[in-house]
């Protein structure tokens, strides 16, 4: 698996109609852009830092958003944040932040400290799980929360509630039996699921064709009665494009939508992975030059949305805010032994 | 009051929900028009429409998934699985899942959802429509798992499971189904969750048990009470998180238990009775605590013979009884 | 549910070429039509009296072949029969029988009786498994067979053993988490499987637009990069014809094919089910006036493969087999109930 | 005699086997080039090419379903679960196939397969990568379940069970992996399935153990030495089926009885231990069998002081050998 594999775009990117440059076809203006580009760049940061603070042995663990960064951010700027609903999974950093957890929650969660909102420290870091800002708790098992996301939006459709629910999840994921339970079930009940593939080529060292019988994700969504459609995900905007799509025919009732946004991971698998035993050098070079980033950041540049010194100025406050976020969460309290036995059943007087 | 079967109770006490309260809805394989194999929600597709009483395609790990979903989203499920021994596919999500939602969101999340299994053998159903699954599920915190013996419990019992704000597993034993009867009454009513009853008092002995073997641990009390042996019988009722208390009590005042279920003997739920009561009993025991279950074998053969070797029953109870009274 | 659409018929029926009959086209001569009735009508006449021992009170269970007979019998005369391996599922009788199950033992799984030579009277009766024919024992859980059949096929593979493996299912077994890693693995390895979906219109009570999204099975083949085929279930020489083709394509090592032949399951879905609550009159009506049997009879007589006196002798010779094995088989002795405990591991002096 | 690590054992173990005999091969994920998550199979890709090792997709019910009619066709399958806790979408291939298929075939049909699982916590793993899972597939006949607790039995224990007849669940616990070695023999060699094994004599108590804990009940004993109280130590090795003779001769033999499992209390293995001993050796036992396990609670928690009150360790065990000694 070398290259990205472009099977079927069906929005983003069309060129025509004079010079008129993508976001503003897509109806962006700068002020969202330059945020778009502000959630891209904080997740790379807080990714960097944590890998940082594992290296330095603060945290015994890290799982990467890196490379996954157009992505995240494309589809949450195409949804109704707040309203929507989303099963993220290990990557999504990226999408929580645009959620609005925020850098310091992101540092509890690194550091497993007390006051992690996802989970208390109870869990990796990685497994997300915010109510307020309706992000559902994941676990590690790939694939069940394709499960628990068609529930959430067969719940909406009972409800008559206007809400979208996207689920992300990695290409190796596709190959799990929830995976297809899932497709399937929303397929009947045309619920309003957008299922987003972050294709990464890799599912820890397995690649794309060992993994993907066919080679395309985006090729299964026919067999269930929607459109599967892939994107490059490196280019934000074609997520975003791909996305409002998705979340229109999810709004109008017309169903599902499986999104392929295929990318590169840039990192290994996580801190206790080594990917030299099973990927080259040159296949990760070829890569780091398609890189997210510096692709939006040159757009950005190109069609005057930002100057240099608005970027560096965005930089500038990201550097601070991790900063902030590291110091601040590396000295709150830990956890309790004691509390490890709360929450297991509701307390007694919510109990019938 | 009026005498109902256990699966008239059940769906009374599933009607009644679901008119009580618009969040409840099932979900489940052949639950609408057909009612369920066992008719458990015969009438329901017409009473409440097919969005509420919704035919799934046949995946259970979906099943159990999407009735997570929808709990963390404001409703109230109740999904079936066909036969207990299908459940195996949801297990990830029964396990891995509902039941560590509200520990690993720290509370943020819960999932309050009730599964129902039809379990239990003696009705010809071979490997794979005969088998107790509540030593598996029994053993995972965060789930409640729940066996009713009697119309009265299984109706209170299966109302309290839907109004609780976890995840319940409420195991039905096929076998009673139309074969036990008992008074009901027309109110509303709960039966709590976690508590286990002493069904019947007695002196010289305990007998623990639930679901089925509860009649034939009765049954056999009967006899040995003509030799004059008052047998206490227990009904654990809540598998799990499990009322030691009770058990401990009886085993304490009694001296002797015997420990009935129909699932295999290895690692079966009425190990964790004994081992509690061996914990915690000793100095009162007098004697062996005695376990009277289904064989170590793979699980329950088709044909009759074997059916029946297979089933703990009325006479090998008592004969265990008989044993231990004389111990 | 009430048409038995064709969704894609790749293979069968070219009509045109002149007037050659249909089989002669597919090399079929007039002994192989006549085996293949006799095949069919066995099934059914072995079935029908199953039901009637049923009713008497002789046998607690019965699960049913009708409908799905021109299906079974079309899908074994195309493969090598004794070579290749099967995983049926329960309501394959006609092709246990086409492989070589007796009626007598047809029969003694029917009364559970102890020579029973698919589980000794352990399994229900439809739970086949004979390995002197490559018929790999089943179970009860829906489509598990399916990772067996795989399996199978992936050692046939490792082998270098010409083996195609047929894995029989009904459609509601598609919607299961094992049909879809099962058809995922089988294509990453191109293996030579034919994944027969025996679709029969109804999962128990549940018809096909609640169990299959998009409504094709075949249409599912292209997802996985192989061919899915859908075949008028009903017509024996058309289920030939794919499954010649699709053997073919597993012997070449070209990969697996998804074959859906639709038909109707003609009887309630076993002796515990009561299917008025479920479909109507009409709809049953409708599809038994596309009965395989009479189908093929006709089309024999019409093509002058087979006499009146040729066709009543054939059903003579089953009445009396039927007749003999009920006789014989039950009169058998029952399992002991010791016997039991036999068979759970393998007996000491073979374990290492 | 060279001295190895768990994971050397098990590695030279696979690797010998596969040399052995051509019918072997590996199949999981991340098992080819990268070798393992642990490294249990670093280098077979190269040594024996990606048809024998073989990177299956994500997907454990395939894994183990393909495992099963590989073996059904002549091969001898050696499946990784990566972790243990991703091993529950496969129990229905594993409880429901595996184990039923020479039972429900009558003998027709085996199912020569090992399924290998790393497990066990301690490892900063967090809910889903430290489970326990032996009391799961301990409960259902027809599989066998085998926890090594030091190298040589880890080899000789794989070697048995790639050459047994019928699917073995092979947990190993990764805390064990590079922390415990031993002295581990060249020459071919396997230990027995179903054999507990003395591993401590000693008089005046039982301690019960395997896997990581066994280390634990190991070092406690020698504390209580120290005070003259001599701890027999058994390692049970082979969860299922379980040597009952062996644990209820030293429970007779001592009179009292330590149980120790890192699996959560409830329903937890050595709840059977417990309670085949309460059954068998009642009139011997001077003190309650008493266990010492993790909590009940739905699994281990990621951050360090949570996971420590999870885990059983020395100076728990230590605790309740003194207080059963005073009884
Ligand atoms: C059911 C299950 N099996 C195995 C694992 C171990 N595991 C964790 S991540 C991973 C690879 C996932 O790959 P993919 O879905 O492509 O996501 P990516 O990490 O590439 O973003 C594996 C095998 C797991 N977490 N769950
Ligand atoms: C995993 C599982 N769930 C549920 C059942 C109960 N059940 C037995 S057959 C069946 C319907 C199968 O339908 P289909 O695959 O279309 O086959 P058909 O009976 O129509 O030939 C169901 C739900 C089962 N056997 N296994
Ligand atoms: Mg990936
Ligand atoms: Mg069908």
């Amino acid at each position: 698996m070398s290259t990205p594999t472009k099977q079927k775009v069906e929005s983003g990117s069309r060129k025509a109609k004079a010079k008129q440059p993508r976001h503003e076809e897509l109806g962006l203006g700068k002020e969202q852009l330059q945020e778009m580009y502000y959630y891209m760049l904080l997740a790379r940061s807080l990714d960097e830092r944590m890998w940082l603070l594992n290296r330095q042995g603060k945290a015994p663990f890290v799982i990467s958003c890196q490379g996954h960064e157009a992505i995240q951010v494309g589809v949450c700027f195409a949804v109704e944040r707040g309203k929507d609903w989303f099963l993220p999974y290990y990557r999504d950093l990226g999408i929580c932040l645009c959620l609005g957890m925020t850098p310091r929650e992101a540092m509890l969660q690194h550091f497993a400290k007390q006051a992690d909102p996802n989970s208390g420290g109870r869990q990796m870091p990685g497994h997300y799980g915010l109510k307020r800002l309706k992000i559902v708790t994941g676990s590690s098992p790939v694939a069940t929360q394709l499960c628990h996301g068609v529930g959430v939006a067969l719940a909406s459709k009972m409800k008559g509630d206007d809400e979208v629910t996207v689920i992300s999840h990695g290409e190796g994921a596709t190959s799990k039996g929830d995976w297809h339970e899932s497709l399937n079930m929303a397929g009947i009940h045309n619920l309003p699921v957008i299922f987003l593939c972050e294709n990464n080529q890799y599912a820890i060292s397995v690649p794309v064709p060992q993994q993907v019988a066919g080679g395309s994700v985006a090729a299964r969504g026919e067999g269930y009665g929607f459109p599967g459609v892939a994107v490059d995900g490196t280019d934000v905007l074609e997520v975003y494009a791909a996305t409002k799509e998705a979340a229109r025919r999810a709004r109008a009732g017309e169903g599902p939508t499986l999104l392929e946004a295929i990318t590169y991971r840039l990192t290994a698998h996580s801190s206790d992975d080594n990917d030299r035993t099973y990927r080259g050098r040159e296949e990760i070079d070829m890569w780091r030059a398609k890189e997210p980033l510096p692709k939006f950041r040159q757009y950005l540049l190109d069609n005057g949305v930002a100057t240099e010194e608005e970027l560096a100025e965005i930089k500038k406050r990201i550097d601070a805010e991790v900063n902030d976020a590291t110091d601040w969460a590396e000295v709150q309290p830990n956890p309790e032994a004691s509390d490890a036995t709360k929450f297991i059943y509701a307390p007694a007087e919510e109990r019938a | 009051m009026a005498v109902k079967t256990m699966i008239e109770a059940i769906r009374d006490g599933l009607r009644e929900e679901m008119e009580r309260d618009e969040r409840v809805f099932v979900l489940g394989e052949d639950v609408g028009p057909r009612g369920g194999v066992f008719g458990v929600t015969d009438g329901f597709f017409k009473q409440f429409g097919a969005a509420r009483v919704l035919d799934t395609p046949l995946a259970e790990s979906m099943i159990a998934g999407a009735a997570i979903g929808a709990a963390i989203n404001g409703m109230l499920p109740v999904a079936e699985m066909q036969f207990a021994d299908f459940s195996h596919p949801a297990m990830d999500q029964i396990m891995n899942e509902a039941a560590k939602i509200r520990f690993r969101s720290n509370n943020d999340f819960n999932v309050p959802m009730v599964i129902r299994m039809p379990y239990g053998g003696g009705i010809h159903g071979a490997l794979y429509h005969s088998q107790s699954v509540e030593a598996l599920y029994g053993h995972i915190p965060g789930l409640t798992v729940v066996i009713p013996s009697n119309p009265y419990d299984a109706k209170g019992l299966l109302k309290a499971a839907i109004r609780d704000p976890d995840p319940v597993i409420f195991l039905e034993h096929k076998g009673a189904y139309r074969l036990i009867r008992g008074e009901v009454p027309d109110e509303d009513y709960t039966v709590p969750l976690g508590k286990a009853a002493v069904v019947r008092e007695g002196k010289h002995m305990t007998a623990i048990a639930y679901g089925m073997m509860l009649h034939h641990c009765l049954n056999a009390a009967d006899e040995m009470a003509k030799e004059g042996v008052e047998v206490e019988v227990v009904d654990v009722r809540t598998i799990s998180p499990l009322d030691r208390e009770t058990l401990i009590n009886s085993a304490k005042k009694t001296g002797k238990v015997v420990v009935v279920y129909e699932d295999n003997r290895s690692g079966g739920w009425g190990a964790e009775i004994s081992a509690s009561i061996a914990e915690a009993a000793f100095a009162y025991l007098d004697g062996p605590i005695v376990r009277v279950t289904g064989p170590d074998i793979p699980a329950m053969p088709y044909n009759h013979a074997q059916e029946e070797f297979f089933m703990p029953n009325p006479e090998k109870i008592l004969q265990a009884m008989k044993d231990l009274a004389a111990y």
